[in-house]
């Protein structure tokens, strides 16, 4: 059924439509709207039965998902950013004990300084977690990607993190197709826990483990992600076949097939990147868009097999690891080793910086003209950061850099962009 | 306020001396035990339910031969304990979460466990939590027509309860969650080699407050009263316990397992390691540490007290410090009566706050 | 499930890691020597009856007792029960009242009618025991119960001996005293009475395999003490005796007894009841020094009996004037006179000064040796010079009491016995003693003594009712579970319990425990916990 | 594809016209996306809240840049924020006040944009009316739909009782059908007085 409703109610409802049996909720911005339409659903006996638990903490959120899910139930959460660090131990812990957890990460900035905008340093942070990372284009791909995250996880007993954009999708209200309980119900079994803490067969789940197999677990866990690359797309085919929406999946191709260069974006801003791409192609470039919705696994073969025409690939991405560049930029060229092609980093829209279609046009003509540096910051403020740093070779104690930031800049309230 | 052994154990002896034998006393009141009495772990005069679960070759043994805790381990004996009584109370229906620690370590390293119970161990510092979602499971799966009896337990040492665990651990009281949350305190991190926690007693050296300088030991002024917090929770109920007092601790975990919502338990169980104190001492030396006052043992229910251990033979402190290499320093050349009075006067003022001694 | 590698693991599965190779000491159980059972000169083993007692059991308390002693009636009056004195409880907070219990059952044993089964097979010997005093009867009881045909001669009318005709009926009730002796008769015992044996070795002779000489010492001594004809001087073995007679004797109404043993205190306290006004003890050393019980003392003085201490008499004069010389204690505490003198009037005088044995019928006895005026045993055996004549009681170098004599009666019965059948008893090895340290008394709850009941002053010195009462059963129970069961397991599962390694297997009831050394790291919790000390640690082998 | 932007404060409901502007194009068959200026600001805060429409799927996430629609909820933030910032030069301007553009001091607004295509209205007197309170999104809504005519009254009342309950939503609507009747008012004069 259509609906014109807001991103994060929308996956509440996808999350209730999965009947999750615990929900463990603290509030962290922007992910506060989801949980809060739980927690209605849950208290107004539209869902149930299901125990909805208001923690004190992002840890003690996923460390009460870890108990449920061990002991037989469904178990979500959704956090963002700095809650998703302070949740980071038990994280690990759930991958580690392979418990199915699914949870919501609002993507998010991470301070200092502390910033509630968008980007994809939260998630980014947890890359090496041991959990699925599915990412979402559009509040449509959100809603779906939860009801395949339950049936992935499970299936594999692996926990998934289902990411959007922190505001630009949990906070947009646009068109959604809700699907009904019956679909959802037909296409997603009741949980059967692949280990459970029953009093009729007692077992002791998370064993110290020394040297002597400590590896060999770990291995297990990377070869469990690579039955997970075979098991999304067909579980997104398996989607689509009864839902009739194509979401979901490895990787998305937009204009690939002929395109001298592909930009390859994780979440919301391939929207933006797709009707700028389209603009450029009715200008004559041969452009393309490269959408990766599963980050962990990484697809390596399917990101190659897109790009692998191309003669430049522009990776466009909302995280950055300070004193090298680009996260997924690294990925990217795993994928492509060996093949002969411009590569080009370029971060953007950190701590929710606004991408817009004017600043992707400008930095694409740029690398379509191999002008373009091998690591850009899209719309960076150069006369700040050279003042900045003037400042600092001048003065030994030059104060707070975001406070000098700010002051050069002359913040005003409600910006528009 | 006294804690009641059984009735059967209650009865006081008859009195034997009249002015004319003829009229001797025939005591009506049921015998007390005077032998076997009422401390020792059994008793072949007494009627088998009225023994301790530990005195009966039907316990669970939760935690099974084989572990790998040191010689004299109070805390693998304070687990097996109170587990087992859990077990008793209620019918092999537990479900465990355990918190880092030396409990953990000596009991699951792979590829064995001597748990035989269902168990798990996540991290340090959410045992608590996890036996939340546990007990959250549990609802939902009764609710969908599963087994309605079973309960939870979550266990940690000092370290994973009263510093790292402690978060989760009032989070879980304050939603009143179904679960018994039992502290296995040997008042320092003995897993990582006896540093100083919360709950480390004053003037204790350890690791991290070593015996040297004006104030030896861990300082005076600093640590956590961890049961008078739970009690601040107003949670249904709340029992400290020691190793040494058997029949008082099964009788705690009894009541625990009779209650729903949180419940904390909070057991002494020393450690020959760490408190630098003879293998074959630790029951000694829990027994010590009630007798002396350092470490009351009292029930609370709804925040209020509702029973203590009276203390049976006082002693002085020092009998209780001497033993212990950890409390070594207090007793070197000149040795240092000022702290051990200070020791002492803690001793007094935990006798006054719970009423330890018979005002007879 | 099909449960993940390594993170996941079966219950239980660390039973394969045998623990047992981390200990260097290892525990293991021992019965140690309870100190009551050796101290009972007649052998009692009271820590076993007790134990029966505990749990109500009594006629199996009083079958394990009358295995060493058939007069717990009896003894629970007359015994002077230094077993209490050495009792591990005495330093905890009062010893265990085993006398009154044992009295309790020994009257149990009465009241129920229990009986002393005959032999199941004879042995075809024959046993002469000569004197039916507790000595004598208690070498009848053991030789009989050993199945040995047993005749026993005894001079006087009645059997009892000293237990008679020395110990006041106040102390010990006649028909008590009866009904265990009577017992034992039952048991197909020929008994002899007014039956002197003049000629011992004429008699041994007579068909006899062995023969048990008890006849005891009946012969009071004497002091001599100058005295004019008026006066009226007798000896309380002879009071005593003609207390069992139809005439009670005429002693007046100033009393003086002379001596300080325990005989000079039932002379006293019978004095009071035959009408004395005044019965007074003139004893030649102070209280401390006295020979007689302290309990009796007491109760003697209660009673209102005097004593004038560091006192003896050097003469009797005229209507019964007796001169008192005061006399001091030098430094190795002997009374030593000081010349100073006093008078006390007497109606009175009896002498209690000890008894001498009657040696006549010992003439001429092959190999018999005496000894300052008893007969010479080998200690171990109670066997004479003479083979196959043993001796016992007070006519053999010992203390002088009933349980004393009842306890020769049982060992000679027993070397008799092996004696007969022509080899030597070997006496058993003696565990190590339950020492007070040993034990974890803290295991053990508080109980004070229980005081028996006593007869009120008033009818005590007015009638000889016994003085002593009795527990009722609640007190009885109550006193034998106070026994700590010194050196001997007694199954309070501390052990089971306190293993933090589970190794300790119990075997059940009356099967004690083991231990289970694939696991026991030998911390040795358990022996610092076992409250009766019946756990030692010993070094591994290495 | 039309972008409107709405200014306000926070606690004037800005979002929510605009969530209500989405759901009433929504109603209308079409595709449209609201979304606030993401922040945290507190009540009374400036705040901008953004609405696309079009036929299509609506892929741009950035915020609207060059609007075809200004709405300001309140007049008191034309001096503290350049509101008419990348207004398209044919775009529509809806202000909340009962004051005209001179009055306002916006004499030069009118001469830069399509004066027919210029509004104001006192939508707050209205919501006090209808309300008793001053939140003016769904009367200025109502507004918006008689100066574009982009969207319905009908469209603008679905909207309006779909985001409130029944009692405020009638009073909404009952604001919105005032305010969507003085901006029509207002528009005709103009013409009549070119007629003369």
């Amino acid at each position: 059924m259509l609906r014109q409703i807001e991103g994060s109610v929308a996956v509440a409802e996808a999350v209730a439509l999965a009947r999750p049996e615990v929900i463990c909720a603290y509030p962290i911005s922007p992910q506060t709207h989801i949980v809060e339409g739980l927690g209605r659903l849950v208290k107004s006996g539209a869902l149930q039965p299901c125990e909805f638990i208001n923690v004190e903490s992002e840890f003690a959120a996923m460390s009460v998902a870890i108990g449920a899910s061990a002991a037989g139930a469904r178990a979500y959460t959704a956090t963002a950013s700095q809650g998703l660090l302070f949740m980071a131990e038990a994280i690990y812990n759930a991958s580690g004990l392979g418990l199915p957890i699914v949870m919501t990460v609002a993507n998010r900035a991470i301070g200092a300084p502390i910033n509630i905008w968008n980007d994809h340093s939260d998630s980014m942070s947890q890359r090496d977690c041991g959990w699925i990372q599915l990412f979402a284009a559009h509040n449509q791909e959100a809603l779906d990607l939860h009801i395949q995250a339950f049936k992935l996880a499970e299936e594999l007993s692996m926990p998934v993190m289902v990411c959007m954009d922190g505001f630009i999708l949990t906070h947009a209200v646009e068109r959604v197709d809700m699907p009904t309980q019956q679909q959802v119900d037909a296409f997603l079994p009741p949980y059967e826990p692949r280990q459970v803490l029953d009093t009729a067969d007692p077992v002791s789940i998370g064993a110290m483990v020394g040297p002597e197999a400590f590896m060999e677990v770990r291995y297990l866990a990377h070869a469990k992600q690579q039955m997970a690359l075979e098991r999304i797309p067909q579980i997104a085919d398996e989607f689509e076949a009864r839902f009739g929406r194509n979401t979901g999946g490895l990787v998305r191709a937009y204009h690939c097939e002929d395109a001298e260069t592909i930009v390859v974006a994780l979440g919301s801003v391939i929207g933006t990147l797709r009707d700028t791409v389209e603009d450029l192609r009715a200008g004559g470039m041969k452009i393309g868009v490269l959408g990766i919705q599963s980050f962990r696994p990484f697809p390596l073969a399917a990101v190659r097999a897109a790009l692998q025409g191309a003669r430049r690939v522009v990776v466009l991405e909302k995280s950055f690891s300070v004193g090298l560049g680009g996260v997924v930029s690294t990925d990217v060229r795993l994928a492509l080793s060996g093949l002969q092609l411009h590569g080009y980093t370029v971060v953007a829209g950190l701590g929710g910086r606004a991408i817009t279609k004017a600043s992707l046009a400008r930095m694409l003509h740029e690398a379509v003209a191999d002008k373009l540096e091998p690591l850009t910051f899209l719309d960076l403020d150069w006369g700040i950061v050279n003042r900045q740093l003037a400042r600092e070779a001048s003065v030994r104690r030059s104060g707070p850099i975001a406070e000098n930031l700010l002051r050069d800049v002359g913040t005003v309230a409600s910006k528009v962009n | 306020m006294n804690h009641q052994p059984p009735s059967s154990l209650r009865s006081q002896p008859p009195e034997g001396v009249t002015d004319d034998f003829g009229a001797a006393r025939q005591s009506s009141e049921p015998i007390k035990f005077y032998q076997t009495g009422t401390f020792t772990v059994g008793n072949r005069l007494l009627a088998p339910e009225q023994r301790s679960v530990q005195a009966s070759t039907e316990r669970s043994n939760s935690l099974t031969s084989g572990h790998r805790a040191c010689q004299g381990c109070g805390e693998a004996l304070g687990a097996r304990y109170a587990i087992d009584a859990a077990m008793r109370a209620t019918n092999n229906q537990i479900i465990a979460a355990n918190a880092t620690g030396c409990l953990e370590v000596f009991s699951t390293p792979y590829p064995e466990t001597s748990w035989q119970l269902p168990w798990i161990h996540s991290l340090f510092g959410n045992a608590a939590a996890v036996g939340t979602g546990i007990a959250a499971a549990l609802k939902v799966k009764a609710a969908k027509g599963g087994r309605k009896d079973v309960r939870v337990i979550a266990q940690g040492g000092d370290g994973g309860t009263t510093d790292i665990g402690f978060g989760c651990l009032s989070g879980m009281f304050e939603r009143n969650d179904d679960v018994l949350y039992i502290c296995y305190d040997n008042e320092a991190y003995m897993n990582t080699g006896v540093q100083r926690s919360s709950a480390t007693p004053h003037a204790a050296r350890t690791a991290t407050t070593q015996a040297v300088g004006p104030n030896p030991g861990a300082e005076f002024g600093k640590g956590k009263n961890l049961p008078r917090i739970a009690m601040a929770h107003e949670i249904p109920y709340v029992a400290t316990a020691t190793v040494a007092d058997l029949h008082g601790l099964e009788a705690k975990v009894e009541r625990a397992m009779g209650l729903h919502g949180a419940r904390y338990l909070h057991i002494l169980v020393p450690c020959p390691l760490g408190w630098g104190a003879a293998s074959h001492d630790t029951i000694r030396l829990a027994r010590l540490a009630r007798e002396t006052g350092l470490f009351p043992e009292f029930e609370a229910e709804a925040g209020e007290i509702t029973a203590v251990t009276k203390i049976r033979r006082r002693v002085p402190v020092e009998d209780y410090l001497r033993p212990q290499k950890r409390f070594a320093h207090l007793f070197a050349d000149a040795g240092r009566p000022d702290l051990i009075a200070q020791i002492q006067a803690e001793a007094d003022r935990n006798i006054r706050r719970f009423g330890l001694l018979d005002e007879s | 499930m099909s449960k993940p590698f390594a993170i996941t693991l079966d219950p239980g599965s660390s039973l394969a890691n045998k623990t047992g190779s981390w200990r260097s000491q290892r525990p293991v159980y021992v019965d140690r020597l309870p100190p009551c059972n050796a101290q009972c000169p007649a052998g009692e083993d009271i820590q076993g009856w007790l134990y029966h007692a505990e749990s109500g059991n009594y006629e199996a308390a009083w079958r394990h007792l009358v295995r060493d002693n058939p007069f717990p009636a009896i003894m629970g009056r007359v015994c002077y029960h230094s077993c209490e004195g050495v009792c591990n409880r005495g330093q905890l907070d009062a010893a265990v009242g085993i006398n009154s219990v044992e009295r309790f059952l020994g009257d149990e044993a009465l009241r129920r009618g229990w009986r002393f089964e005959p032999p199941t097979t004879e042995s075809g010997t024959h046993v002469l025991v000569i004197g039916a005093g507790p000595s004598g009867m208690s070498a009848a009881y053991h030789l009989r119960r050993a199945g040995h045909r047993v005749t026993v001669k005894e001079a006087g009318p009645l059997m009892g001996g000293m237990m008679r005709f020395g110990i006041p009926q106040y102390r010990l009730p006649r028909d008590v005293l009866e009904a265990e002796l009577q017992r034992i008769v039952e048991m197909g015992v020929q008994l002899q009475l007014n039956c002197k044996v003049a000629d011992l070795t004429a008699e041994m002779l007579q068909g006899y395999d062995a023969t048990f000489l008890a006849v005891g010492a009946h012969i009071a001594k004497r002091a001599f003490i100058p005295a004019k004809d008026s006066s009226r001087i007798l000896d309380a073995v002879s009071v005593l005796r003609s207390m069992e007679g139809e005439d009670k004797p005429m002693l007046g109404r100033r009393v003086v007894v002379y001596g300080g043993g325990n005989t000079a205190i039932d002379m006293a306290r019978t004095a009071k009841r035959l009408g004395a006004t005044e019965a007074v003890i003139v004893y030649r050393r102070t209280r401390e020094k006295m020979p007689a019980h302290d309990f009796e003392v007491e109760e003697a003085l209660q009673e209102g009996v005097m004593v004038k201490w560091l006192s003896t008499i050097r003469q009797a004069g005229e209507d019964g004037e007796l001169t008192i010389e005061k006399m001091t204690l030098d430094a190795d505490g002997k009374p030593q006179p000081t010349g100073e003198f006093e008078t006390l009037q007497s109606d009175s005088l009896v002498l209690a000064l000890g008894q001498d044995v009657d040696l006549s019928l010992l003439h001429g006895v092959p190999g018999l040796v005496l000894d300052d005026g008893v007969v010479k045993v080998d200690p171990a055996t109670l066997m004479t010079g003479c083979p196959g004549l043993f001796a016992g009681g007070d006519m053999v170098p010992a203390e002088r009491n009933v349980t004393v004599a009842v306890g020769h009666g049982k060992k000679a019965a027993r070397h008799i016995d092996a004696w007969l059948r022509g080899d030597v008893r070997a006496p058993a090895p003696k565990h190590a003693m339950a020492r007070f340290e040993q034990l974890n008394t803290w295991y053990y709850s508080d109980a004070p003594k229980t005081m028996r009941p006593q007869l009120d002053l008033a009818r005590r010195t007015s009638s000889f009712d016994e003085v002593q009462g009795g527990l009722t059963e609640d007190n009885a129970l109550f006193e034998a579970r106070r026994c700590l069961s010194c050196g001997n397991c007694f199954e309070c599962d501390n052990c089971y319990g306190v293993c933090p390694d589970n190794a300790v297997i119990k075997l059940g009831p009356g099967k004690r425990f083991e231990f289970n050394y694939d696991y026991c790291k030998g911390c040795g919790i358990c022996v610092a916990e076992c409250p009766c000390g019946a756990i030692e640690m010993v070094a591994e082998q290495v | 594809m039309l972008q409107i932007r709405i200014h306000g404060r926070g606690g004037q409901g800005v979002v929510t016209a605009a969530e209500m502007l989405s759901v009433a194009a929504f109603e209308q068959g079409r595709h449209a996306q609201a979304f606030p200026s993401f922040g945290s600001e507190r009540t009374g805060a400036p705040v901008v809240a953004f609405c696309r429409i079009d036929d299509r799927e609506i892929r741009l996430r950035e915020p609207v840049l060059a609007p075809d629609v200004l709405i300001v909820q309140d007049p008191t933030l034309l001096h503290q924020v350049d509101v008419f910032q990348g207004l398209q030069p044919d775009g529509y301007v809806l202000i909340n006040t009962s004051r005209s553009f001179d009055e306002l001091g916006l004499g030069e607004i009118t001469t830069r944009f399509r004066r027919d295509r210029l509004a104001t209205v006192a939508a707050s007197e209205i919501a006090m009316k209808h309300l008793g309170r001053p939140l003016p999104n769904a009367a200025l809504l109502g507004g918006f739909a008689a100066l574009s005519g982009l969207i319905t009254l009908d469209a603008v009342a679905h909207a309006i009782r779909h985001t409130f309950a029944a009692k405020l939503a009638e009073a909404n609507v009952a604001a919105a059908t005032d305010a969507f009747a003085s901006v029509r008012d207002e528009l005709k004069e103009p013409t009549h007085a070119q007629a003369d």
